[in-house]
């Protein structure tokens, strides 16, 4: 056979991800260019409600930079952050009813914080202590909490989507008004799990928010890599699911395509998937060096749509927000952060004998012996077990 | 009591426990109008509904995946695989999910079903319709796996897996589907996971299987008991976690110990049970333990019955363990 | 929590698949009621091209009944088969070219037949004996034949979609104009490897035919319980896939569909997902009862459409057929029968030994041993291990 | 000789065999422009260009598939999975494609790869970064699995893997990726798969062990040695088939048996190696083989260190054998 040449084939496109795309004529788009809100679309969020989630936004940032602060400071094994995201993420929790369940990808820590998650059980997560929720089992950012309504992370891509469609049906067979929303990639679409959820949401019709984060990377795997269908929204009709384009820098815009369809799913009329365009303004995770594969300028390009930036413009043209508001907010906010941090870091880590824990409801004969054993052994002592 | 068969047993079981519990749920392909390609859902549809016994999408990971967030929700999902070889396209979700649920929430989240499905060889399905898959599940920490082995043993373990708060793989030897007939309770009656039964006692050679294969082993063991050789058969019903003391006791007794299985035999369930008998009775062992199993190749169509475990290959390992 | 009622939610529908879809308006056509060919989608078979392929249809009909017989005897296990569905199977390999691989799913001896697998080693494969190129290895209808460019059969459904997507993308690699086409159900488009194989196609522009037989059921499942879709061709653009629907029982449409979509992959212009809509005429396989589940009259409705005897309406009416021909026909389709089958009942089982053979290119020192063992052990004579 | 770490001895491997052999090509996630995440890839896309270095859609089904297709139409396929824990998405394609291939089709159709992909535990990542799945692979007839310890023999065995017929799992310990730096010959050479090595000699106990817990073994027998014990540790390197021959001559040597392995203990490799043991020098046996090995539990994040089999609980398994 003779050497492969590289003329033909697709190819990495090197172009950007274009904010432009974001911008385009079939995207849901609530704040205009001068900070105004286009009435057609408004979701009429009440003044309290809007600083509420410029708060919720600015914190979840706040957080994100300190947490990627003590990965670098060696104080946490790891972080995977939402940096550019908050509108997105806050957004579609803040369109949750109290009776809704939220299933995250890795991303939505925003979203858990502004359900009730405790700033401080957020951190013992990224500790991995004995206050951890998840007893310290599984990596930074990767909690749970069932008292808030907010599933398990796991690092596998796109299961949660199957299992949130299963939840959403089990609560329509129970004739309960239960919608549930879950978090997923443009690269989890590619996953056999998002082919499943969005083909049995379709057939059961059941009351789920299938929500895609087109944040334009999959580490570093481009979004038209992974699909050469036009956007992911589109993808739905090949299930019978309603799909919608959003401005995920848009926090109404988000809020309106995700109250929409908590409407039309509590309402019995199925599934809907959610595209929001937004950006990843940060590495993929703390692990991650994106120099090696974004194009130069990208970042600097889709900050200028940073959704903190623009909802804090239209704060101020509305005459809501200033300086001091914003410096006394921060304030605030590193005082919340460093109490809650100081709580969590302080906690030992889980007892050693939890190992052996919750594998099943009552541990086994082999588990006890494994327990055992472990804890009559050299390494036992000193940690609480 | 009444005669039936295993999947009338089985039927009895999900009707029974449906009735009794309307979280119950039974999902999967052809599960539905038609009750299973084995009629082990039959009639269930009408009696429960298109809601409650569902025929769903080809895809498995989307059965499995659709029945975590049903569990998670609060339901029991008894899902159907149609065949046990055909769980693969789930094993994502069941190893990394459902295993690990209850886990890796803190004990947040327990999260249960009974996947039901057929295995094991002997009707002629060749690669994909024959395979026993046990050890591929035993070996994630998180799930219990069970495989009775007659009627009245099938309803009563299939009662006490959905009422169990673990997640649980309930595999149906389809060689004995019809074959395994015997009386079976009628009514509410549990058999409790974990415990095995000797269904032979025998003092010279103990013999440890489960499913279709231990028919082999009785016909096996008469032939051996014509040679003055008796058998100690343990049935294991649970396979995991494995019934110990039931094991131990046997080989402490015979000192030999011959294990049957139809799956492959490189890091098969046999294995696991030759390494806890050395760990557990090793000064008692009077011989090497002893495995007869499926070859380590694919299962193969036309030279199945050469394939499998069969009486004619156990009796010559008992009787070379037994004079060993 | 209370009972649950039927009341709402989706249901079987307990409507018939109804021909009228074969023939809406979006589905390529080019035999008309009449008999008549639409001159614009003819693709301009010539007279003897049409014979053969009918004496093609005729054949794999006459084999399949014979194999179901062969089954109600007891003389072979199983038989799954493709009455009704023969025009989608033989027009599609018809319009293969010869450089071109075919990956089937276990419906299409009749393809496998027309591209020149012998009868015998088709018999042989259901006799599961020592002439088998399977090896007797697998069930009946689970054939392979490299020879003839016919991939492996296997049981799980749709893997072979993923991967005939993968041997076209090789064959791109390599500069090669060799097409792949893949054959599945409509079940199988529920499956991961649907997902997975169209999205890479999609992905890679990868010169690859996926053929969906609609034949309205996966065993006693209906088509609406797959997908909540318009039909299955529509899935393609969520891949950016092309697609198309045919009137799967019109042989003309079927090849004028086929070779439409290997002319584009051959230049270059990527991947087609032709839905062929046909209707299963008999029972799922030989194991099943379709009576359980299947509407009355559907059957009969559909028998109308019967591609073979619309083909046969349409060779009369061009006065190419009549019925001394039939009859010759038949007569030597038996005979053609009746001496293959003899010559295939007579093989021996495989060899013993064979059991250890192909599963690595050489056995291991296990694979020996265990061989021996059985050589050595009281079965081993009379199968000529 | 040059001194390289595991992760630059896979990537010369990987160039000289792209150079050598055309039909060569790598694909998945990450692994092109980037090199993939732990930069196992990293040139191998600017030196062989796109079509050979192929970043993939996130799927790991989608990967291993379309790789089975470009094998059975004549490639060398070496695919990348980014963690050994995101294989079970392609399980159905390995386990009943890939393995079966040549099989089901009477060996008309070999079809080959290597499927690269890094395993255990040792680097805080949790659950779904630490897991190692060897058994359920071996389990599976048709497959090679392979494990190397250190920079010269990755480099060597990958490139006897590539050449192989059979489809080989090639499972990179992750935790010694960088850590296991050594001479690595330069140029073209092979480690014959499916032969172990004695890493250290010794008369009073066997550790059969492989990957990074060879140098665990290695820290145990040091400490054991000041005790008196002289252990011999076997690094298996391929998995599966296995040396057998290296392992029971150790043990007929020794009498003494301590398997080391990071998966959880039930179902796991070092079952097999203790029922082979058993098979093969049952009457050489005076101790009960021992196995030290991850817990059967999830993998656990922060408490990783003391789930895993490290020295501290291989040396007082050695020494209870020793003493036994
Ligand atoms: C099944 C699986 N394969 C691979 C990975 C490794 N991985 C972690 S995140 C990621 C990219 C996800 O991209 P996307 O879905 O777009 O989400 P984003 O990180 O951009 O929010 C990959 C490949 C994984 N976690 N799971
Ligand atoms: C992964 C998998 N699950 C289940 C089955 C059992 N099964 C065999 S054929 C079939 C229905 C297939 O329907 P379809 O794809 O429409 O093809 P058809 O038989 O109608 O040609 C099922 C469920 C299987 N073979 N593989
Ligand atoms: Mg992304
Ligand atoms: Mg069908």
């Amino acid at each position: 056979m003779t050497t492969v040449s590289t003329d033909r084939g697709p190819h990495h496109r090197s172009a950007e991800r274009r904010p432009e795309d974001a911008l385009a004529a079939d995207v849901l788009r609530v704040m205009r260019p001068d900070g105004s809100l286009d009435p057609a679309a408004d979701p009429h969020l009440s003044d309290a409600e809007v600083l509420a989630l410029y708060r919720a936004m600015v914190r979840t940032r706040v957080v994100d930079e300190r947490a990627v602060a003590l990965q670098r400071q060696g104080r946490i094994g790891f972080h995977i952050g939402s940096l550019g995201e908050e509108a997105t993420i806050v957004g579609s929790a803040f369109a949750l009813r109290p009776q809704d369940w939220l299933f995250p990808c890795y991303r939505e820590f925003g979203a858990a914080l502004l359900r009730g998650l405790p700033l401080e059980r957020y951190f013992d997560n990224l500790f991995g202590n004995a206050g951890d929720l998840a007893k310290g089992r599984q990596m930074p950012d990767h909690w749970c909490d069932r008292e808030h309504k907010l599933g398990s992370v796991s690092s596998p891509i796109g299961t949660q989507i199957t299992q949130a469609v299963g939840f959403a049906w089990a609560a329509r067979l129970r004739r309960d008004d239960v919608v549930a929303l879950v978090y997923f990639g443009d690269g989890a679409t590619s996953s056999s799990d998002f082919h499943n959820g969005l083909n049995f949401a379709g057939v059961y019709r059941t009351p789920t928010v299938l929500l895609c984060r087109n944040n334009g990377w999959a580490i570093s795997v481009p979004t038209e890599r992974q699909t050469a269908s036009e956007g992911f929204a589109s993808k739905g009709a090949a299930y019978g699911v309603h799909g919608v384009r959003c401005d995920g820098n848009d926090l109404f815009a988000v809020v309106r395509a995700c109250r929409d369809a908590i409407a039309r799913a509590s309402r019995g009329d199925g599934p809907t998937l959610v595209e929001a365009l937004t950006y990843r303004l940060s590495g993929h995770s703390t692990s991650d060096d994106p120099k090696a594969y974004r194009p130069e300028g990208e970042v600097a390009r889709w900050s200028e749509l940073d959704p903190i930036e623009r909802l804090r413009a239209h704060l101020v043209a509305r005459g809501q927000w200033g300086a001091p508001a914003e410096a006394a907010l921060h304030a605030e906010l590193a005082e919340e952060v460093r109490a809650s941090l100081a709580a969590a870091e302080k906690k030992p880590a889980p007892a050693l004998a939890s190992m052996f824990e919750d594998v099943y409801a009552e541990p086994p004969w082999h588990l006890r012996e494994q327990r055992e054993a472990l804890l009559a052994g050299p390494r036992a002592k000193g940690h609480g077990g | 009591m009444a005669q039936m068969n295993m999947v009338q047993a089985i039927n009895d079981a999900l009707r029974l426990e449906m009735k009794r519990d309307d979280r119950v749920v039974v999902l999967g392909e052809d599960v539905g109008k038609v009750g299973g390609v084995f009629r082990v859902t039959a009639g269930l549809y009408d009696e429960f509904g298109d809601e409650r016994v569902i025929d769903t999408p080809l895809s498995e990971g989307g059965i499995i995946g659709t029945a975590i967030g049903m569990a998670l929700y609060g339901l029991v999902p008894v899902p159907e695989i149609q065949f046990a070889d055909f769980i693969f396209p789930a094993y994502d979700q069941i190893v990394s999910e459902l295993a690990k649920y209850r886990y890796r929430s803190g004990g947040e989240y327990p999260c249960k079903m009974v996947i039901r499905t057929p295995v094991g060889g002997g009707i002629r399905g060749g690669h994909y319709h024959s395979q026993s898959p046990e050890a591929q599940f035993i070996h994630v920490a998180g799930l219990k796996v069970v495989c009775p082995s007659n009627a009245a043993d099938a309803k009563g373990l299939l009662l006490a897996a959905i009422r169990d708060p673990d997640p649980v793989l309930f595999f149906e030897p389809k060689r004995v589907y019809r074959a395994a007939k015997g009386e079976v309770p009628e009514g509410d009656y549990t058999v409790p996971l974990g415990q095995a039964k000797v269904v032979r006692p025998g003092a010279d050679v103990t013999i440890v299987t489960w499913g279709a294969m231990v028919y082999e082993a009785l016909d096996a063991a008469n032939k051996a008991s014509a040679e003055g050789v008796e058998c100690e058969i343990v049935d294991l019903r649970t396979l995991w976690p494995l019934d110990i003391d039931s094991v131990v006791a046997s080989v402490k007794k015979t000192g030999r110990l011959v294990v049957v299985h139809e799956a492959p035999r490189s890091c098969g369930l046999g294995g696991e049970i030759v390494s806890l008998v050395n760990e557990k009775a090793f000064l008692h062992l009077e011989a090497p333990p002893v495995r007869v199993t499926g070859f380590d190749t694919p299962f193969p169509y036309t030279l199945e019955m050469e394939y499998l475990p069969l009486a004619h290959r156990i009796l010559p390992a008992v009787l070379a363990t037994a004079k060993y």
